[in-house]
């Protein structure tokens, strides 16, 4: 086991199945010669390992790039494409949405999208909402697509390599904030499952499910609570489709109680599946209400400290669940 | 440019398909009548077949194709059956897309249709990825991709047509210039009357030609596929032709001058190239009574193969979303 | 107070702003002239009463035609665009969601963007998942636009009205199946506010709660009950946001039960956040578990049985209020 | 075509306008060394200061310009308040945008720049909204749209001139050709070399400018918004020029070739127009050095009012997004 950052974990992901198998090649803006000359960038350094042939940078031409992404995978390719910041995927959302997701569907099961599509998130580097907007509830809410978003080094490694050789389309989020942090990443090629959640920390009191850069959010509020004597369950999700249902069921059901954490804005956002979820399916279990710590209905500011006022936060994960168990 | 001579036998093959086509088409005009038999809407290149004839044949049996929602012709010039066509249409589980597709996204990859879309100019990009995998994988092959007069609007089309370009991505783009986009003529939505010349705007060739002429097309299509072919990159044919019947068959084209409509049932593309080949002596009444029946007689037994089809049941709608169902 | 179609109630509502104020204008596909002729479409006719200056068709360039909205909205005047079908709204939604619906926060409240975008959804009509996929849940998600969704020719023509002279983005869906449909519809120029949903029945045993075409489902399934002596409110949201929570919550905290029915997907669909906001503001007075009544997570299918199926039922209606009852 | 002569003026209004910008711009090169003084990305347009001023002050006061993620110079240009600028970069509420936007999105409504969008290719279609709103009420008006070399490759772009030249707009498409889109040349992401051919593609005019030349600019700029403002639609103008500094301040261009930069510097639009004037006798030593001056104070000036300002109070984040807040 080696430690490195999480981009260095995505970049072993992308090298690892780019030897390992010649049908995966990369393409986005900048995936090839960037901007940036940081080595915990996910695609940095690839172009001198696999040369132009494989690593393609494009035009700025989002809609392109993700039809590019389903042309070449139904004729056998595995591509990995880059959309380089998430509110970008609405130029792409027609590809992915009605192609992507639906062109199996359409052919009666005779075709498959093997796809991988990137996906830069992030709320806090001061960029304002149109770099900054997280739109997973857009793609869970679309059939045909899975989705993955990690919060370890560990975890991206092992996702990635799992999306890139799903045989469906799969959408991966990768926090930028979480691209310098570092943890153990085992060696060779090993495998996430998609639609396995992780369990990271067992208790009695409230169930705390997160997703990404929330995880920690969700951590820091749980670990506030400890004086207390509250103690939590803390789902890291990894995989929002398919969902790990069984996982959070049974510690909805253990727990009585249901914190969802997420740095979308809330209404609609995916957080409202899960507790919808809780409500429908694990009711007689619960015993409180179901609390979600999210970010408001407003795009997200530029000003420093709004966009802090914008994201969720550890006091606000600790009121939540407070507020779950007295009710 | 003078035409390359064109082989009888092929010649005679460029007229069956077209009346084939024709006949399939005709067939399900008729069909509308039959209350409750076609769900969803039918929409028709009546007059519009000699482009995908053209183009089609032109092709090599590796090389991709990429439709839209006036599809029937060029998935049947590529050789799609059509019980399987005429079954997906009336929504039959032995449909192409076992029902679930319907008329308006027929895809048939036996023929290597890969992806139909009823998204207006979603084909493009998608067929640039088609024809980056030929070109990664050096198969040899070329997509060609058919989109309307009205998807020139699309930026998608920009996006691909600038993308295939800088890549030199083996690519056709064929636009059916249909003279419709709906309701709407080619100077109520597209600023330049002369579509191919977007080809310079993209440094490809941009070529137009008489849609309504199979010759034309088959000849303009050889060269511009050997130019795709041969790694110099995509190329752009505007194929001039007439949307005979209205956007879809509910569409009672009021809209319409009947005298554009009649010009142009005079340059319906099957009729001139039935005559062509029987004044030059290349097919015999009798041989082309004997196409006219065969065609016939095969959407007769397309049309009779759907009817008997079961609809798929309904439950089945859950499947096919996934490739790996223990993930879904 | 006339009978009318909805379709005719939403060609009166144009009209009439229209006549009123010469800021209003019509850009989409088709919307002056048609391949429709039937006096059931929305913009049937104004283009004869109107002229070309007014009623503008477009070309098939759904990034434009939004764009052309957020432009001229924000010189003051009030575009009223049509998207043909909902799932090409992913190819305005750069523009609906980054543009329409941030510019106005992003110049600090000192722009307005007093558009309109009319798009028409409807599942039922054979015509398979490419033009059927009701998307609202992705818009309600969106902050800084509003969204409404009529379920009778009265509220067609009244929120039309409304959306028109807002001064904010909204986006309006109809459903095509209801164009046809018939009701009474007031003379002249009447609002429905947007953010005020309407009891439609009142009962004791449960809340159900549904928009658009979807509502006649809930209608036929709540009827289906009355031999069992259940009652339901019912509730038509009419407005999807800003949604009526005082109205949701005080039924739902007189019933103790919810039942939410729409005609989208139910993963991350718009009754996730339904079913959200009662299991946290609602707990203490829920009595069963809530329900969704949802299209399962496929597209759209072709075939007539098969897309029967995706449709949310009467049955499965009635089977859902049971279910939240018995819990 | 020989420029029309410009009144000295003129001539002093344009270096002045370019001085002020790039003073602006340098010192914001210089407070990014301050850590934690300006949040975001800070994106400059040093070298391309002629595009702007040429082609703002060729516009007038009721015209609308839109503008990109690399706003500074039009906007100043234009005439906004660069206290109100540089606080909205500092994210302070005093700030064009009370802190909402930051720097990538910078709007003035005041001075009739209403739109800008740091999404790549977002301008066009929304000018083709305001150019339309100008045409419906016969302001006299015309529309001016700054985008890059990168953004021509999206679909909206396309979208946008295809409508605008089809409606007849008052709208001026202007293609800040820089040389870089990120770290991508356009050999790499542009098909063609030559971005003004565009035009003809959509039957408008597409001229190419050195857009290094402040005098070719305005010229151009002034026969291109009359062509716009007569009625006879869009025109399209790529002013060729020069990133100097990285994509944002935190590249270091390590991809760029030092000769090329070494290249332009000598082509520099600000020391090239400065040379002219005094060699051409229009401005002397002493007049420079106050514009200098000027500028510079003017820099601090707002510098200073921007570092005086408070930050907005973090719940003010919640308003702003609805015009009727009764209705949020
Ligand atoms: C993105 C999108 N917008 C609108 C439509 C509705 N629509 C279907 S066909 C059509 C006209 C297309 O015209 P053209 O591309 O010329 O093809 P034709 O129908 O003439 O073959 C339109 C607007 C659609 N299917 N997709
Ligand atoms: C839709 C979209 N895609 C990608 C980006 C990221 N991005 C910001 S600027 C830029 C390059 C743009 O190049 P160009 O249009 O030439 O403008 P320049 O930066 O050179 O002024 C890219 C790719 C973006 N902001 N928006
Ligand atoms: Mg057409
Ligand atoms: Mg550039």
């Amino acid at each position: 086991m080696a430690e490195m950052s999480m981009g260095q974990a995505l970049n072993t992901a992308l090298t690892l199945a780019m030897q390992g198998d010649d049908r995966v090649f990369l393409a986005g803006e900048g995936v090839g010669v960037s901007i940036h000359q940081d080595p915990n960038m996910p695609t940095h350094g690839l172009l001198e390992k696999f040369g132009p042939q494989r690593i393609k940078d494009t035009p700025v031409s989002e809609a392109a790039i993700a039809g590019l992404a389903v042309g070449a995978s139904v004729m056998g390719l595995r591509p990995v494409v880059e959309i380089m910041f998430f509110p970008f995927i609405t130029l792409a959302s027609d590809m992915l949405v009605n192609h992507a997701g639906k062109l199996r569907y359409l052919s009666g099961g005779k075709s498959s999208f093997p796809l991988t599509v990137r996906v830069k998130a992030g709320i806090g580097f001061g960029a304002g909402c149109q770099h900054s907007h997280n739109l997973e509830a857009w793609i869970a809410h679309s059939p045909g697509l899975k989705l993955v978003w990690p919060s370890t080094p560990h975890d991206a490694k092992g996702l990635l390599l799992s999306a890139i050789f799903d045989p469906d389309p799969v959408i991966m989020v990768e926090d930028m904030m979480l691209y310098w942090m570092k943890g153990e990443v085992p060696e060779g090629d090993y495998r996430i499952p998609i639609g396995q959640a992780r369990l990271v920390a067992e208790g009695t009191d409230c169930t705390v499910v997160a997703y990404g850069a929330a995880l920690y959010t969700a951590l820091k509020g749980v670990k506030a609570l400890a004086a207390e004597g509250i103690t939590c369950d803390i789902i890291d999700l990894r995989s929002l489709v398919p969902l790990d249902k069984a996982c959070l069921l049974s510690s909805v059901r253990k727990t009585g109680r249901l914190v969802v954490v997420h740095e979308a804005n809330r209404f609609c956002g995916y957080g409202a599946e899960l507790a919808a979820i809780a409500a429908e399916e694990a009711f007689r279990d619960l015993k409180g209400p179901i609390q979600r710590v999210a970010a408001p209905q407003i795009p997200v500011p530029g000003s420093p400290p709004q966009e802090q006022f914008y994201k969720p936060s550890a006091e606000s994960v600790a009121a939540a669940i407070r507020a779950a168990i007295r009710g | 440019m003078a035409l390359q001579p064109i082989p009888a036998d092929m010649q005679q093959h460029l007229l069956a398909q077209m009346v084939l086509i024709r006949r399939f088409e005709e067939k399900i005009i008729n069909l509308c009548q039959k209350e409750g038999c076609l769900p969803g809407m039918q929409i028709l290149a009546v007059g519009q077949e000699a482009v995908a004839v053209g183009i089609v044949a032109a092709l090599e049996p590796n090389d991709i194709i990429v439709s839209n929602h006036r599809s029937h012709g060029h998935l049947l010039a590529r050789g799609a059956n059509p019980d399987a066509l005429m079954a997906e249409i009336m929504g039959k589980v032995s449909g192409v897309g076992h029902g679930k597709a319907g008329t308006l996204h027929l895809s048939v990859p036996e023929v290597n249709a890969l992806m139909t879309s009823t998204v207006v100019g979603a084909g493009p990009p998608m067929a640039a990825g088609a024809a980056f995998a030929q070109q990664y994988c050096a198969t040899g092959g070329v997509t060609a991709v058919f989109f309307g007069d009205g998807a020139a609007a699309e930026g998608s089309v920009h996006e691909a047509m600038n993308l295939a370009s800088l890549w030199k991505l083996p690519l056709l783009f064929v636009c059916e210039n249909n003279c419709w986009a709906g309701a709407q003529k080619p100077s109520q939505h597209c600023s330049t009357q002369d579509i191919s010349k977007r080809g310079e705007a993209y440094d490809m060739p941009g070529v137009r030609v008489d849609g309504n002429d199979v010759e034309q097309v088959y000849d303009l299509a050889r060269r511009m596929i050997a130019h795709c072919r041969s790694g110099q990159g995509p190329a752009l044919i505007e194929a001039k032709t007439y949307r005979m019947r209205g956007h879809g068959e509910k569409d009672r084209q009021h809209y319409v001058d009947k005298s554009e409509i009649e010009y142009w049932a005079k340059l319906c593309p099957v009729a001139r190239y039935r005559q062509k080949l029987l004044s030059g002596g290349v097919i015999s009444e009798t041989q082309l009574l004997k196409m006219e029946r065969q065609a016939i007689e095969r959407v007769e037994a397309a049309v009779a193969f759907a009817e008997k089809s079961a609809y798929p049941p309904p439950e089945s709608a859950l499947s096919d979303v996934w490739t790996a169902p223990e993930n879904a």
